[in-house]
């Protein structure tokens, strides 16, 4: 078949949504390694019901998959998708609005009938009343087609028509001109055991693929070319991913085994799910059975010599509150992985937000400081897993990683690190005695290195060591129990100290200001990272000036933030939170930190920022400065 | 004085011989005078020499409460954790750490009403644990509220007209909890108490001994029918594995089994020796040891102590030190800096120049 | 249709006859097509009608997990609560509100793993709850990982090497936490899981009943055995109080009690029938039920279902209610404005002119 | 006997310290007891240690009762006693920093073994190597002179040593010329059921009486006149009693059936026994297996429609978080009493602190505000139980109620008021349906009151309203689950707006500024109401202006807070608390709400603030005014 012409376009964002039985997930996951392999920037946004199978056709039903590619970097997985993919009306009704007019429009025609229709409450079918008119729309028979090509098969009229998805994937790959070695591949490893539905499966695809050629449908297909971006070797990873990598990594870059203790949790689980397979790498991972004890078994690990870790969302969090302060109180080194979700309450366990860093700030009793880091982008999530054991085991203290629902699903390009380049996060244990008490050589565990504050990490096993820590206020240096009026002020104020410490070991605030005019400054936290930098970039591209920075630690914060900060007429803080009234989460710890008069652009839907909004915001606060 | 623990196999020995004096800290005690938990400190000081276990290997991880000040007066690693997490966080440190010995010590209100899903779980998992269940049936350390162990009607600074709740009976909760082990003994039996400490230690997996303890301030005198000589003869069952169940001073109670399965209480006399139940400890089935249970009173009037189950059955910690083993063990060792390069970049790589 | 029900007469009755249709509610029904709850909803919703109460005065609250979504469907007062507290949540409804009707629904994740402490509290004081317990082997909503009931060795999610902890019977477990009402039935049984819940609607104090019921997504035919016709009457037995305890198509395997107590399984040709053990649901002493629960293999070879349990003994919340009936009742009802006065001022008490 | 001459005093404040054996808590309690029928004002402050009985004559074992009387209108328990008793020499050591010099110390002489000052590493006998000179001290044989007094009664030795503490309250009575008959009476009653002891405490309580009378160590004895209060009816309260009334109390104002779901824990247990004794008032007090079931039974009885509550320490609102987050999103009425102590994790149970407040506004996953009160004195704690019913029914919101270790077992005068002046406290619960959909009437259980925004109480039970609610984020009105980005956007704005509603129906800041000159403000909360008073007239009195405003209200804030903070060219704040490098933990909240410069004085040492220390502070600031 003579192939068509090919037309060039820099940037694409597709979104395939159908129902949750319907495999958008994989869906989108295979085109986006697809498009990852084909060396596009990249960034994914998969959003998906609570519900494992909502009922078929319902709107609550609908779970979708958006990418976003482009031949040079992008920070965001885009605010509107240029193609749709609809596999039934309510995939269609729930995402039509997301759309600018002149969009492509593909639809699986068999299921507008008028039952679905109705289920969705469409008076008419949209595919003929005239109301897509704005669209680009492709009606395309995609379960019936499917079904005919297998009709060879042995296989279920269902189970050939739940190919479909493949044949939507081999018809967008044709549209886009990925390379298909790897899907196919793929199909091959995952059905291994059912050699029918394998094969249907790559002839789904490859018929959907034939079909793009052959259609007059699509009379161009489409070429984004690879992006330049930094040299190296890259990979497509998720945060999840990422971050179950970073602690592995951090385990072996410190010589600690890793012990992860965890109670299964959306959008958490799947840290769980990653660690539970590299037993290689000596990882154990505990199933517990509940979030305290998942952080109370990682606590005894960590007292036991492991770089230890709990991982869990918001709910999680709160139940982990007073262990996590026992922790504080013994003084060992805990990484606490937070992946938030909307809340409160159960909320919304498939949607994100931001909303759990005055939770993680304060959310114990008494004055329990933990320092707290938080990852800007799905990559970035190995990055800062790195940082917080780093952290934890420098200053024996537990460290809370605020990652979020989008972070963790969402994925994008990430060059691979050499192992060797990777921080070197050796620890000391004590092996000897550190005091003389009564002339005699002694432990004493709450004895300080005059630098972290960190007192000995004495593992269990070492002899000459042995003495007792407990959640009771201690005496200083001795660790013994103390209710002494003094003792208790300066233990307080001294686990603060050490937590304030870690400041002196981070690097300054970076400000992108290109232009270095800018008098606001845009500072994000988190997986705002993407959309805030997508809007400054249309805002300077519209001619304007603005600053962006983005804090990895929240806790304490870079020792010259109050600086930079005063360097600009206006802070602005966009936050997936709203702050409790005080103008976001992260407003309300800089306004009372430094009197800035930070002011919050704050949202909670469940979904990251439109770099649109965003940008329409910035431009605003920078054209209201006097 | 030590003997062989094949249990503690993974270990390390004392290169000196100990004695009770070695585990003894320079901490106060503080405890009220007459405490039972005086007589149970005593016992496991004089009976960890045996173990001969170097000492930096033991661990004691405690709760809250009276009872879980234990760790601070006990010259080995130890943590007062907070309440009813002890079997939680000692979990991590057991599956994490095979050369150590792993002692919990809670109270029945750490044990069985905050912390009763951990304890629970740690007795289904089979974690490597001893868990030391100081029972006195009252909250002491906040100054005498009932427990889940008083017994129904008890009237204390929370339920002045009487608790409304039947007690739960710690070796049945255990039991119906898949428990590997269970024993209980008194305080005041110092000799009864070493011989269930001694078979928690010889045993793999995690073993609860319950030790019926007396709060001489807020509950004085709860187990006086097992420990005043008028009486205990009669009222206390001391299981044997092997021995046919009986009890009083001349062994003249015993019980037989009755067709709806419970135990009948009998006069030895009156029933030919063949029919007295005899007390079989490593019976995988816990239906005898479930029914050992049972004869306990609340009141005391029967009490059955030693152990009333011991079984081998998978070991938590064993098993997941097994996955890990073969995982590394396959190619020679955990995975070093290679595997780990390889495991970033995972199968769909692409390069850019 | 409508049945009378001691245990419900402090419970408003319907006004009018009621039927499955008057349970439902509008919300659409969002578990995944296939799955064993639908079965265990339709069969409560037309169950309800038969207990002849006020729609307004039954109350379900459940936990989170696919199971815990219930409360949604049922046209009556529903609290979808949080994970693993909604036996304490309804302790308190219960406690305080003796005109309701009050059922929890929860899942083997929700009720025995994060809920395990709740569970065995509301089992151990008998509060007035049905507590209607999915066991799917499995975490459904958290999409597939091994919960306390799943086999040992169960590869899932988060164990793809195989799980390493022995499940809890829950059963056994009940049983242990001194439950006086346990059972189990099947979601595909209509007509048993109606027995049941009959049975436990009949029941004063809190009533367990454990219900298989299929994951078909995450755990498909978890309980094939008992379910396909060609294995089904070999592997279930059906408890029946009073009954022998019999089971196979012709009634042909029965159990006899052995020496150690455990129930030896037996060919009913092969002993006398004097010989059978005869189930007694009622028995006070849970030892019969609690064999009879270790009759059930992980593996499904062997399985009861039916009521293992039922007792009377007392029940928290009558209790809590007689002790405030007597402290009102005496001076006729609750103290009022003057005694408020006199509460306030206590007996020592000074005047500033 | 001849009585001595009487001399007038003031006030006084008493010290009595001895073994956690010695009854010196009943030996305070019953002085008080005293004091009080006598119509003095007064405030006491009870200090004992976490172990039930430390081991004897150490200083970790000491446990002290210190009280303050006076004849006209005071604040605190007093900073330094006039008098000390010191039952043994640990009580001497561990008390004598406090003293000034001159004050008078009354010591068990028989104590002063060499072995009981070895036990707390005296070298010498403080009574006999001079080091006492600056004090006033009075040996008195006590053990042996009860033990004397005691020979003739059938009781064992020990037993009769156990009365010293009988005759050192009768010495003390004499000295302060106290009533007597309410403590006879209560000996009488205590001990019915074994005369021989209720005899000997009687009789030591005599003979100690006589004793003052007869030796020549008291030359005079004292009185401390009658203060001139405010007219009314009076009794002595502690903070937890007053709390238990205000709760028993609202729910008759209520009309609603009282519900305690409760874990016993220091030093809130005294709710749950105090509340446990009213059944008479159809109080139900459920003892729940932790503190997460003790929350989730009062959620659930709120449900069912009782004035439901719960009540719990630091460590146990930690353990309660997610479910007051269930409560947030099922917006129904629930009290939560938090007693705070020292942390963090079991810190020191029996000490004080204010470190909770933080924990209190954003210890919850996800943004789940709750509105928080706060008492400032013992008897406070009866109008602020009130007041967190009154918040909670209205808006159905939990509210947290956050007391103090100090307020809990301190006490004061109170004037009792009369039942009918107390507010009236009446709900509405939901009886008919609130809509219409599709045609039909229908309850919708979240159709909002439009000036509280509270949705309503609709109970099981009531016909016609049957409906469902969830932890998930639900729709407005419908309350059905709901993922609708826009929906839960405006649900959180919502219940945030909700718990701001209560600002509107709360009084303006009340300032005390006697002379209307003042430019430093000493903003404050909770139970440092009276040090910061006392602080303040301290101030006043030496010529310098200074106002004082404390709030009862912590979210939300009185509306015009930030107007009261921008009068004022200086905010201080003192607080038992270090707010986490923020300044303070209220001061935090002020600084990023109105960006003021609040000046935190932090202390955390489990005591609260000395009158002096903090007058010191105060005058410092106002001297440093520019
Ligand atoms: C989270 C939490 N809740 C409550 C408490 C208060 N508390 C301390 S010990 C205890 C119970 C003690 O009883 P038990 O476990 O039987 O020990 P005992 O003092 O009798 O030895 C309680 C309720 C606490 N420390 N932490
Ligand atoms: C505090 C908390 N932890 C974890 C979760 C995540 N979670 C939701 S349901 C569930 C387990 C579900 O299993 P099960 O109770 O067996 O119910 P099923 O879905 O199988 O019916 C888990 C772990 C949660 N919602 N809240
Ligand atoms: S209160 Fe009871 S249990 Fe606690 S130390 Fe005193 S006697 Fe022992
Ligand atoms: S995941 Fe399993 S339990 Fe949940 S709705 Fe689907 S089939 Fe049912
Ligand atoms: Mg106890
Ligand atoms: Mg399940």
């Amino acid at each position: 078949m003579a192939t068509k012409g090919v037309r060039q376009l820099d940037r694409v964002i597709i979104r395939f949504a159908g129902d949750s039985g319907d495999g958008m997930q994989l869906t989108g996951d295979r085109f986006t390694t697809e498009t990852a392999s084909f060396g596009n920037d990249l960034s994914t946004l998969p959003d998906f019901p609570a519900e494992i199978r909502a009922p078929a056709g319902t709107l609550p039903g609908v779970s979708a998959f958006q990418l976003h590619f482009a031949d040079h970097d992008i920070m965001t997985p885009g605010d509107r998708p240029d193609v749709l993919v609809a596999m039934n009306p309510a995939a269609l009704k729930a995402n039509l609005d997301d759309l600018e007019r002149g969009a492509d429009i593909i639809v699986n025609t068999d299921e507008f009938t008028k039952r679905n229709l109705t289920k969705v409450g469409y008076p008419s079918n949209p595919l003929d009343d005239g109301s897509l008119e704005a669209y680009n729309v492709h009606p395309i028979a995609l379960t019936s087609m499917t079904v005919e090509a297998l009709k060879d098969f042995d296989i279920s009229k269902k189970e050939a028509e739940r190919a479909k998805n493949m044949f939507a994937l081999g018809l967008l790959s044709w549209l886009y001109n990925r390379p298909t070695e790897g899907t196919l591949a793929f199909l091959r490893t995952k059905f291994a055991r059912s050699p029918q539905i394998m094969e249907a499966n790559v002839t789904a695809f490859e018929t959907g693929w034939s079909f793009g050629e052959t259609t007059e449908d699509f009379s161009v297909s489409y070429e984004v070319k690879p992006a330049q971006l930094a040299p190296g070797r890259y990979r497509n990873i998720s945060g999840n991913l990422a971050l179950s990598y970073g602690l592995v990594a951090a385990a072996q870059r410190s010589g600690l085994p890793l012990f992860l203790g965890s109670y299964p949790i959306t959008p958490a689980s799947d840290i769980l799910h990653e660690l539970s397979k590299h037993k290689r790498f000596g990882v154990r991972t505990f199933q517990a059975e509940d979030e305290i004890a998942a952080v109370g078994a990682a606590l005894g690990a960590a007292y036991g010599g492991s770089l230890a870790v709990t991982s869990t969302s918001g709910p999680g969090l709160a139940l982990k509150a007073e262990t996590i302060g026992l922790g504080v109180s013994l003084e060992l080194p805990l990484i606490v992985v937070n992946v938030q979700r909307a809340g409160p309450s159960t909320g919304m366990p498939t949607k994100t937000e931001q909303a759990d860093l005055l939770q993680a700030m304060f959310g114990r009793n008494g004055e329990a400081p933990v320092p707290i880091v938080a990852p800007r982008s799905p990559a970035d999530c190995f990055d800062t897993a790195l940082e917080a054991a780093r952290i934890a085991t420098t200053f024996r203290v537990p460290v809370i990683l605020l990652s979020d629902g989008y972070l963790a699903n969402g994925s994008e390009p990430w060059r691979i690190p050499e192992v060797a380049d990777l921080p070197d996060l050796h620890v000391q244990f004590a092996t000897e005695t550190n005091a003389e008490v009564d002339g005699r050589a002694t432990f004493l565990p709450y004895v300080r290195d005059s630098a972290t504050l960190a007192r000995p990490w004495a593992l269990p096993g070492t002899a000459g060591l042995e003495h007792r820590i407990g959640g009771i206020e201690k005496a200083d240096r001795t660790g013994n129990i103390s209710y002494d009026p003094a003792n208790h002020d300066f233990m307080v104020r001294t686990r603060q100290a050490k937590v304030d410490a870690v400041a002196a070991t981070i690097g300054p605030t970076e400000v992108e200001d290109p232009s270095g005019r800018a008098r606001v400054l845009v500072l994000g936290w988190g997986s705002t990272y993407g959309p805030i930098g997508a809007a400054c970039r249309r805002v300077r591209a519209a001619g304007k000036d603005v600053a962006q920075a983005h804090l990895r630690h929240l806790n304490p914060f870079p020792a010259d933030l109050g600086e930079v900060l005063r360097r600009y007429d206006k802070v602005l803080v966009p936050e997936m939170n709203l702050g409790y009234g005080f103008g976001g989460q992260l407003s309300m710890l800089l306004r009372a930190k430094y009197l800035v008069d930070a002011v919050g652009y704050n949202q909670v839907r469940g979904m990251p920022f439109k770099a649109d909004e965003l940008a329409a915001v910035i431009t605003t606060v920078t054209e209201d400065l006097p | 004085m030590t003997q062989n623990f094949p249990s503690l196999s993974l270990v390390p020995k004392a290169r000196e011989a100990q004695s009770a004096k070695d585990f003894k800290t320079d901490q106060e005690v503080r405890w009220c005078p007459g405490c039972g938990d005086y007589a149970v400190l005593a016992a496991v000081q004089s009976f960890m020499p045996e173990l001969g276990l170097a000492r930096e290997n033991i661990v004691f991880v405690s709760g809250i409460g009276c009872s879980s000040r234990f760790p601070y007066y006990m010259d080995t690693f130890g943590m007062h954790s907070i309440h009813g997490r002890a079997p939680a966080i000692a979990t991590g440190l057991a599956a994490s750490r095979q050369d150590l010995s792993v002692w919990v010590v809670t109270g029945d209100g750490d044990a069985l009403s905050i912390g009763g899903n951990h304890l629970i779980h740690a007795l289904r998992r089979n974690v490597n644990l001893k868990i030391l269940l100081f029972n006195n049936r009252i909250y002491g350390l906040t100054k005498g509220q009932y427990s889940p162990t008083s017994e129904l009607g008890k009237i204390t600074k929370s339920t002045p007209l009487g608790s409304l709740d039947s007690p739960f009976n710690p070796v049945s909760l255990a039991l119906g909890a898949e428990a590997s082990f269970v024993a209980r003994s008194i305080d005041s039996d110092r000799k009864h108490l070493t011989a269930v400490l001694r078979a928690a230690a010889a045993h793999r997996g995690t073993a609860l001994v319950e030790i019926y303890q007396n709060c001489n301030i807020f509950n004085d005198n709860a187990f006086e029918p097992l420990k005043d000589p008028a009486t205990r003869d009669e009222v206390t069952i001391r299981l044997e594995h092997g021995q046919p169940i009986t009890w009083g001073a001349g062994a003249e109670h015993g019980v037989v089994r009755s067709p709806d399965s419970s135990l009948k209480v009998v006069e030895t006399a009156d029933v030919p020796a063949s029919d007295l139940v005899v007390h079989d400890a490593h019976a995988m089935d816990p239906s005898h040891a479930f029914d050992l249970s049972r004869l306990a009173e609340t009141s005391l009037a029967r009490t059955p102590i030693g152990v009333f189950r011991d079984v081998d059955r998978p070991v938590y910690d064993d098993l997941m030190r097994e996955q890990i083993d073969r995982a590394t063990g396959t190619q020679g060792g955990p995975a070093g800096e290679d595997e780990l390069t390889g495991l970033l970049a995972g199968s769909d790589t692409w390069t850019v120049r």
